[in-house]
């Protein structure tokens, strides 16, 4: 699936970028002076090995943790010192690698939870909840994209592991995020939501920033234009896939033999 | 925190509209039944005894829109309930307000006095925000023991009931029936609205999963904030309202045990439930009355109540009630 | 000779949902089986029914000879099944070096810790810290981990693999054949197809609570239809 | 004579003593608590009227039987311990599947039955148990009088705090109750009891407290009452330490023991709400407590 | 003339289960009862009957209660009324529903101050009393100088600032004062405070469990036995009782009443403990007092009307085991001898509850404020 989707396109604008960032827990430094930039338009993978930093990286991205050292842009504004929310807020939305569900709303009200903020129906404690009814209709848009509708009514924990995951995504999505950080997406997944999902990502990285976080090497070499590896928490590669991935060090790190 | 929900939910949610519809139409016969029941009642039942129990059943509504909507256990509501009594009992008796004034005033202190134990207690959640509630209102409650506005252990004694607007005498029994209804109807829809509003659908959402709802963009604190305000504002109302009813102001309303009180009551009726309280308030306050008189010790009846429903009724009698067959044939199914 | 396990018209449900609905299967000493199938067939519903953690349940399982239904679930250990849970099951309170010594070993055959720590050496290089500080492929290893130390018979994964660097994963194919040359059983349930059909001796492809079909390995291209109907793909 | 911020050393060295003395019963409570808490995320409130019950017991156990002051210091808290374990064993293991909140007013429960039971057959007056003869008289310090049964409960305090402490931080036993509060489905899947556990748990938590009431009877009135707002203060002091934390509510227990006393030197009128000033002040800054870990 | 509704009804409204339950509670009902029976069953022809109620000291309920005795269920008088802001709120309403009550269980001086009501009565004693008994008393008797453990609230306020004023007056002086929470556990600092001071009487301005306390660990730290004395403000036989002898030796307190006073006092002691197994302190006698009095009040006026009987209760001199010499003002305080008591050594006592030594009897026009100096309107 050799798809021209992989080829990047070099000239998109920066719309997230981090400097020197590092993060030390105790003695112990889990990411040391990452230079990241992520791209307009772009799905860009950020792999490595187990335990080498990508997770806290998202942490530090969305201000889930305070960076040790350097700096984080975001579409022009330094966010080093802002909080989550606020972040959320100016259109930085992250998925969570352990799923991250309203267990006991329905699968339509955690989407319409995440609609709620940016059609400014969040605050209003005198309209009544109907007034959430118009947001019905771009809910199921986003619950058929990504076919969860069958189970619109269900309540979320009763969702097996797989399509919480989905469900996830559904409303990461819901909140037209500007950049999206997503961490494994795919993990758990079944090969045909691994499909849909990945069609997904491709698509609506059309129109901003995907960061990604991935070890089914297939997705990334599918849907990734461009790609990061850490290896203890420093930057070890970087490039397209094809060219990471040949990469000696690369292989011995993280691939293991495994044909690409 | 979504396990304190399992005793409120049922496993599927079927959301026909069917059902939502009988549903509705049960709950507004059931509502308006109630009201009719409550503008008659005096005729049959002593009325301070029932504007007592108007008064307990707001508080408790008013705890429950905190604990029931946003999981978050308040063990020190009394504050709010016998601060603003104090405050109407003061501005009335000393200042000479006319009584809607005085409950206002009631209503904006305790508002205050939410902000500031909100403000530290929601830092942290669960059981840590039941224990730092609860040591704020002692530290409250000393502070009123010692006041001189207080009057210490006497209590604000002798409180005028006033003209309402200046026009109505409410020392006359049926009057002030009637402005303890009227007060307690409007409470009951601000609550009936604030839970059932987008903004309480966000704090449902944040109760399921705070990270998850910090990283959908909100900020998890300020609706928490939001809702502990609006609570203790409206446990204030009661509170205020009390200290008219029953002309005087005092220590016991700020104790600790007062806000154990609530919460039996609460748990009684029902937690999330929006009518739930009302019939635990009630339970509660015939109790107390009927054990007053009888041989049986008090506290121990309580307690056991307490340890009762905890272990058998979790759902309180309108949740129970909700779930029986009995309630689902009248289309209540038990959600929110 | 009687199978080691051995489970028949398995049933098993959520409150009001059935789940399992007539589940069957058996796993002979020594084999090494998966269990495929869709998103929320109920696979790990399976598993942990096996193991009695999900107790509404009714139908038969019968582990070595030993009727399974009414040992209660902190006997199952000690008779000889262990359990790596999909959600993983770290302690937070706990060390690493603690989460892996917890398990109480029922049996003398287990991997001893130096063995644990040459296999997972990031497991080695953050011993003391709090177990959930770990990265989340970091946690699948030591929960992996603390299972291989215990020495029961019939080890029970559930999707092992998730969120694993591919060396990882490859690290764990090897460790599963090695346990299989000492005689463990394994039960694996697997979204990674590829992995497992590098370790598998047996499928068995799941749908609608039920086991749909089982095949050996070498059986695998004339059955790759079947597979890609039940799965999907 | 040396004078600091008014007050004669002297007096001051005499009541960091006092404050180290009632430390020790902030010690003991909170680290029954914490045990409790930590372990089994039961918010215990019939802590104080276990307390209370260990005191009662011990003043019973005199009455009916003779039984004196050193026995009892086994016996009841055994007594309060096995009870603790049957309520436990029979009904609080219920509400371990739902949220912690229902544990608390379980418990809180409890305590006003006990303690109303406690008041009906007994009164609320309080009654008197005496100083073991052992234990009796003081001795003069130079700068204060000094009762040895005073000295005698920092002793015996500090010895079962750390060797709590030990048994829980230190053993299997300990990694076993700490990961059952986690995840006890998890860690009977690996074959330990953990229902079992739990009940010891409980009641070890409450002999604990007992152990207290028992240690508390000769120096205060022996009174239903006595554990009703004593345990207030001991929830503040655990959070202070931070829930769960075993040492941060014994090390808490004492400090704020202190930080009490001295209170009661300079500026007596704040005393009871020293604590809970401190612990406002504490989670403004650590939210999570002194010794806590963040969740 | 006869009583209204063929029956008069008098409700005992009290602590039963809570901290004050034996102060007065239960065994003050039984007082009433006996008072009844003593009276003959009947006034004016018709039958007397004592109800009953545990007010768990909550103003609300008491006042709930009073009202629906009132309202519903004929309650011609209401008594007993333990703790101020219960009696408070009970008297106030007891004047709006113009029916009598009499409080023998609160202390404070409001009742018959500024709060007063024309058909309130307070009987047994109040913080006046008190601290005039203790305060002035034990001056005389060499305790001249005097250092204060006050509860740090209006009660121990006006406890300690009245007995203050009497030990000056009495010249004694005052080296000093600490204010301590209300239901701390542990006295021994503020003590270690007093007995620095070198005073010779340290004043307990305080109640209950905290004074017992108090009075226990002052003698665990040897404060008794180097010489200091003790002096509880408000502190009765059912607490020396639950003390025990042994801790509370020396004490000095003041009572309206002690049971081993003399023959009088001495037979209904006796009778109450066989129907209690306790003897009776100053709130149960006063109970007992109040309904008799209450009683004949009744036969007087021939009636159960409300003025006709509060006529007759101020008028009328009262002069039984409880109250010698006892009169009420027009402000409703009936005004009785007190006396200074100090509790015996473990050795002296010889028989049970045989607690106190009489040091000294405080006549009522000294122990109680001058009804027209008291501040209530109704005094002119
Ligand atoms: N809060 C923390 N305290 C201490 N150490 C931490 C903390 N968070 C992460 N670490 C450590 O930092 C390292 C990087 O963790 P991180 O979760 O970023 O890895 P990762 O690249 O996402 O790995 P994986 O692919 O397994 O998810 C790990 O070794 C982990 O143990
Ligand atoms: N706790 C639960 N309560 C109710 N229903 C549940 C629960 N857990 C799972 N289910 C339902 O049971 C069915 C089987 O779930 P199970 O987790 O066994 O699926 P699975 O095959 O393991 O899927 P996955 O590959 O996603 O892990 C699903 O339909 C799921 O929605
Ligand atoms: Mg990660
Ligand atoms: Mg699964």
């Amino acid at each position: 699936m050799a798809q021209p989707a992989v080829q990047s396109p070099k000239e998109s604008r920066v719309v997230l970028s981090a400097r020197g960032l590092t993060k030390t827990f105790g003695a112990f430094a889990a990411v040391k002076d990452v230079d990241l930039d992520v791209r307009d338009a772009q799905v860009h993978a950020l792999i490595g090995p187990n335990g080498a930093g990508k997770t806290t990286v998202f942490n530090l991205l969305t201000k889930f943790l305070q960076p040790s050292a350097g700096s984080i842009n975001l579409l022009g504004t330094d966010i080093t010192r802002t909080a989550p929310d606020k972040v959320a807020r100016m259109g930085l939305v992250r998925s969570f690698q352990i799923s991250a569900v309203f267990p006991h709303l329905s699968v339509l009200d955690n989407v319409r939870t995440a609609l709620q903020r940016p059609n400014n129906l969040s605050t209003q404690f005198w309209l009544p909840v109907s007034s959430l009814d118009r947001l019905n209709g771009r809910a199921e848009e986003l619950l058929t994209a990504v076919g969860l509708i069958k189970e619109r009514n269900t309540i979320a924990a009763d969702l097996s592991y797989g399509r919480k995951r989905v469900l996830e995504i559904a409303t990461t999505l819901a909140l037209d995020p500007k950049v999206l950080l997503l961490d494994e997406p795919m993990a758990g997944m079944g090969q045909e939501d691994i499909g849909n999902v990945s069609n997904i990502i491709r698509e609506v990285a059309k129109e901003r920033a995907v960061l990604m976080v991935e070890h089914n090497l297939s997705v990334v070499s599918d849907i990734c234009h461009h790609v990061t590896v850490l290896q203890r928490g420093e930057i070890l590669a970087e490039g397209d896939y094809a060219t990471v991935s040949q990469d000696p060090r690369v292989r011995t790190a993280y691939m293991g033999e495994e044909e690409a | 925190m979504h396990d304190m929900s399992d005793a409120v939910h049922t496993t599927k949610q079927k959301a026909e509209l069917a059902q939502s519809r009988k549903t509705s139409t049960s709950y507004a016969v059931f509502l308006l039944a109630g009201f009719a029941l409550l503008l008659i009642a005096p005729m049959f039942f002593y009325p301070i005894f029932l504007m007592k129990l108007l008064c307990f059943a707001l508080f408790a509504c008013a705890f429950n829109l905190l604990l029931g909507y946003t999981g978050l256990l308040s063990f020190g509501h009394a504050t709010f309930f016998g601060g603003a009594a104090y405050f109407t009992a003061h501005a009335v008796k000393v200042w000479g307000w006319t009584p809607e004034l005085g409950v206002l005033l009631g209503v904006a202190g305790a508002a205050v006095l939410g902000l500031v134990m909100g403000v530290v207690a929601i830092r942290r959640q669960g059981i840590y925000f039941a224990m730092i509630t609860l040591a704020l209102s002692q530290m409250f409650f000393f502070f009123c023991l010692q006041s001189e506005f207080t009057q210490g252990e006497d209590g604000i004694q002798q409180v005028p009931r006033g003209h309402l607007f200046g026009l109505i005498d409410l020392s006359v029994s049926t009057n002030m029936y009637y402005f303890v209804l009227a007060v307690f109807v409007i409470g009951m829809v601000v609550i009936w609205r604030f839970i059932n509003s987008p903004f309480g659908m966000i704090l449902k959402s944040i109760r399921e999963n705070e990270a998850r709802a910090t990283s959908l963009g909100y900020s998890v604190a300020r609706y928490k904030l939001g809702a502990f305000v609006m609570s203790a504002a409206l446990a204030g109302l009661a509170g205020g309202l009390k200290s008219l009813v029953f002309q005087f102001a005092t220590l016991t309303d700020v104790a600790w045990q007062m806000s154990g009180e609530v919460i039996l009551m609460t748990l009684l009726g029902g937690i999330g439930t929006l009518i739930g309280p009302i019939f635990g308030a009630g339970l509660v306050v015939t109790l107390q009355n009927y054990l007053a008189t009888s041989d049986f010790p008090v506290t121990i009846i309580t307690g056991v109540v307490f340890m009762v429903c905890v272990l058998v009724f979790r759902r309180g009698i309108i949740g129970e009630f909700y779930a029986s067959r009995f309630g689902r044939m009248l289309g209540f199914e038990h959600r929110h | 000779m009687t199978p080691l396990l051995q489970v028949s018209g398995l049933n098993a449900w959520y409150g009001e949902s059935h789940v399992l609905q007539g589940v069957d299967m058996t796993i002979e000493e020594g084999e090494m089986i998966t269990i495929l199938g869709r998103n929320g067939v109920g696979k790990t519903t399976t598993l942990r029914t096996i193991m009695g953690i999900l107790r509404e349940r009714k139908g038969q399982i019968t582990f070595d000879g030993k009727d399974m239904m009414n040992v209660p679930l902190h006997r199952t250990a000690h008779v000889g099944i262990g359990f790596v849970p999909e959600e993983r099951g770290i302690f937070a309170t706990l060390t690493v070096e603690e989460n892996l010594m917890l398990p109480p070993v029922v049996a003398g055959n287990g991997m001893s810790l130096d063995e644990i720590y040459d296999l997972f050496p990031n497991l080695l290089e953050r011993r003391s810290s709090p177990g959930t500080k770990l990265s989340g492929g970091e946690q699948q290893m030591l929960a992996i981990a603390r299972i291989l130390r215990t020495g029961v018979r019939l080890l029970i994964l559930d999707e092992p693999t998730e969120g694993l660097a591919p060396v990882i994963v490859q690290r764990i194919g090897q460790v599963l054949k090695t346990l299989k040359e000492r005689g463990m059983t394994v039960l694996l349930v697997e979204q990674n197809f590829r992995f497992a059909s590098r370790v598998a001796d047996r499928f068995y492809l799941m749908d609608h609570g039920q086991m749909v079909a089982d095949f050996p390995v070498a059986q695998l291209p004339e059955r790759m239809d079947t597979l890609h109907k039940v799965l999907g793909v | 004579m040396t004078m600091i911020f008014g007050i004669p050393i002297q007096a001051l060295l005499g009541q960091l003593l006092i404050g180290l003395i009632n430390g020790s019963f902030y010690a003991l409570l909170s680290l029954g608590l914490a045990v409790i808490f930590g372990l089994l995320r039961v918010i215990n409130f019939a802590h104080g009227a276990q307390y209370m019950l260990g005191a009662f017991v011990a003043l019973l156990l005199l009455q009916y039987f003779g039984i004196n002051y050193w026995l009892a210091l086994f016996v009841a808290p055994a007594i309060v311990g096995i009870v603790g374990a049957v309520v436990e064993r029979t009904m609080l293991s219920r509400l371990y599947k739902l949220d912690a909140l229902y544990g608390l007013l379980f418990t809180f429960g409890l305590a006003l039955t006990i303690e109303g039971t406690f008041r009906y057959l007994y009164g609320s007056a309080g009654q008197p148990y005496s100083v073991p003869s052992l234990l009796a008289g003081g001795t003069n310090l130079g700068f204060m009088f000094l009762p040895i049964y005073r000295g005698w409960v920092v002793v015996i305090s500090l010895i079962v705090c750390i060797g709590t402490w030990l048994l829980i931080e230190k053993t299997k036993l300990g990694s076993y109750l700490r990961a059952a509060t986690e995840n006890a489905v998890l860690v009977q899947a690996f074959g330990v009891n953990v229902p079992l556990l739990l009940t010891l748990t409980y009641g070890l938590g409450a002999a604990l407290a007992a152990f207290a009431g028992v240690l508390a009877a000769p120096i205060y009135q022996v009174s239903p009452l006595m554990g009703t707002n004593l345990i207030i203060v001991v929830f503040a002091v655990v959070v202070v330490g931070g829930m769960g934390s075993i040492m941060g509510a014994i090390v808490t227990g004492y400090m704020l023991g202190i930080a009490e006393g001295l209170t009661k030197v300079f500026y007596p009128e704040a005393s009871n709400i020293v604590i809970f000033v401190i612990m406002a002040i504490v989670l403004l800054i650590r939210p999570a407590g002194l010794f806590g870990r963040d969740a | 003339q006869s009583a209204s509704d063929e029956k008069v009804k008098i409700g005992i409204l009290n602590d039963q289960s809570g901290v004050y339950a034996d102060f007065g509670g239960k065994s003050s009902v039984e007082a009433a009862k006996m008072a009844v029976e003593d009276f003959g069953g009947k006034v004016l022809d018709v039958p007397v009957e004592i109800v009953d109620a545990d007010h768990q000291n909550k103003p609300d309920i008491a006042s709930n209660i009073a009202r629906q005795w009132y309202d519903t269920e004929q309650v011609d008088a209401i008594m007993e009324l333990t703790t101020s802001s219960v009696a408070l709120a009970v008297q106030a309403l007891s004047k709006e529903k113009q029916k009598i009550n009499i409080v023998t269980g609160a202390a404070t001086t409001e009742l018959t101050g500024k709060q007063c009501s024309p058909y309130g009565f307070h009987w047994a004693y109040d913080t006046h009393a008190l601290a005039v008994g203790t305060g002035g008393a034990l001056v005389k008797q060499g305790g001249d100088s005097w250092f204060f453990l006050t509860a740090d609230y209006a009660f121990g306020y006006s406890l300690e600032e009245q007995t203050s004023t009497y030990v000056k007056s009495a010249g004694g002086n005052v080296l000093g004062s600490v204010r301590h929470p209300l239901a701390s556990n542990d006295f021994s600092s503020f003590l270690l405070q007093a007995q620095s001071s070198g005073a010779k009487v340290i004043g307990l301005a305080n109640a209950g469990l905290d004074t017992a306390n108090a009075i226990k660990q002052a003698a665990e730290f040897g404060i008794t036995a180097g010489g200091q004395n003790l002096a509880a403000l408000l502190f009765t036989l059912a607490e020396v009782h639950g003390l025990g002898v042994e801790a509370a030796q020396g004490l000095t307190l003041t009572e309206g009443y002690y049971w081993n006073l003399d023959d009088q006092s001495r037979e209904f002691g006796k009778r109450f403990f066989e129907r209690t197994g306790s003897m009776p302190n100053m709130v149960h006698a006063g109970t007992y007092s109040a309904v008799m009095q209450y009683l004949k009040a009744v036969e007087k006026a021939g009636t159960d009307g409300t003025e006709e009987v509060a006529k007759a209760l101020h008028e009328m001199p009262v002069d039984d085991f409880f109250a010698r010499n006892g009169t009420v003002g027009a402000n409703g305080r009936m005004i009785h001898d007190m006396y200074l008591l100090q509790v015996k050594k473990p050795g002296e006592s010889d028989e049970p509850w045989d607690y106190f030594n009489v040091l000294s009897t405080i006549p009522g026009s000294e122990a109680y404020i001058d009804p027209a100096k008291s501040g209530c309107e109704l005094v002119q």
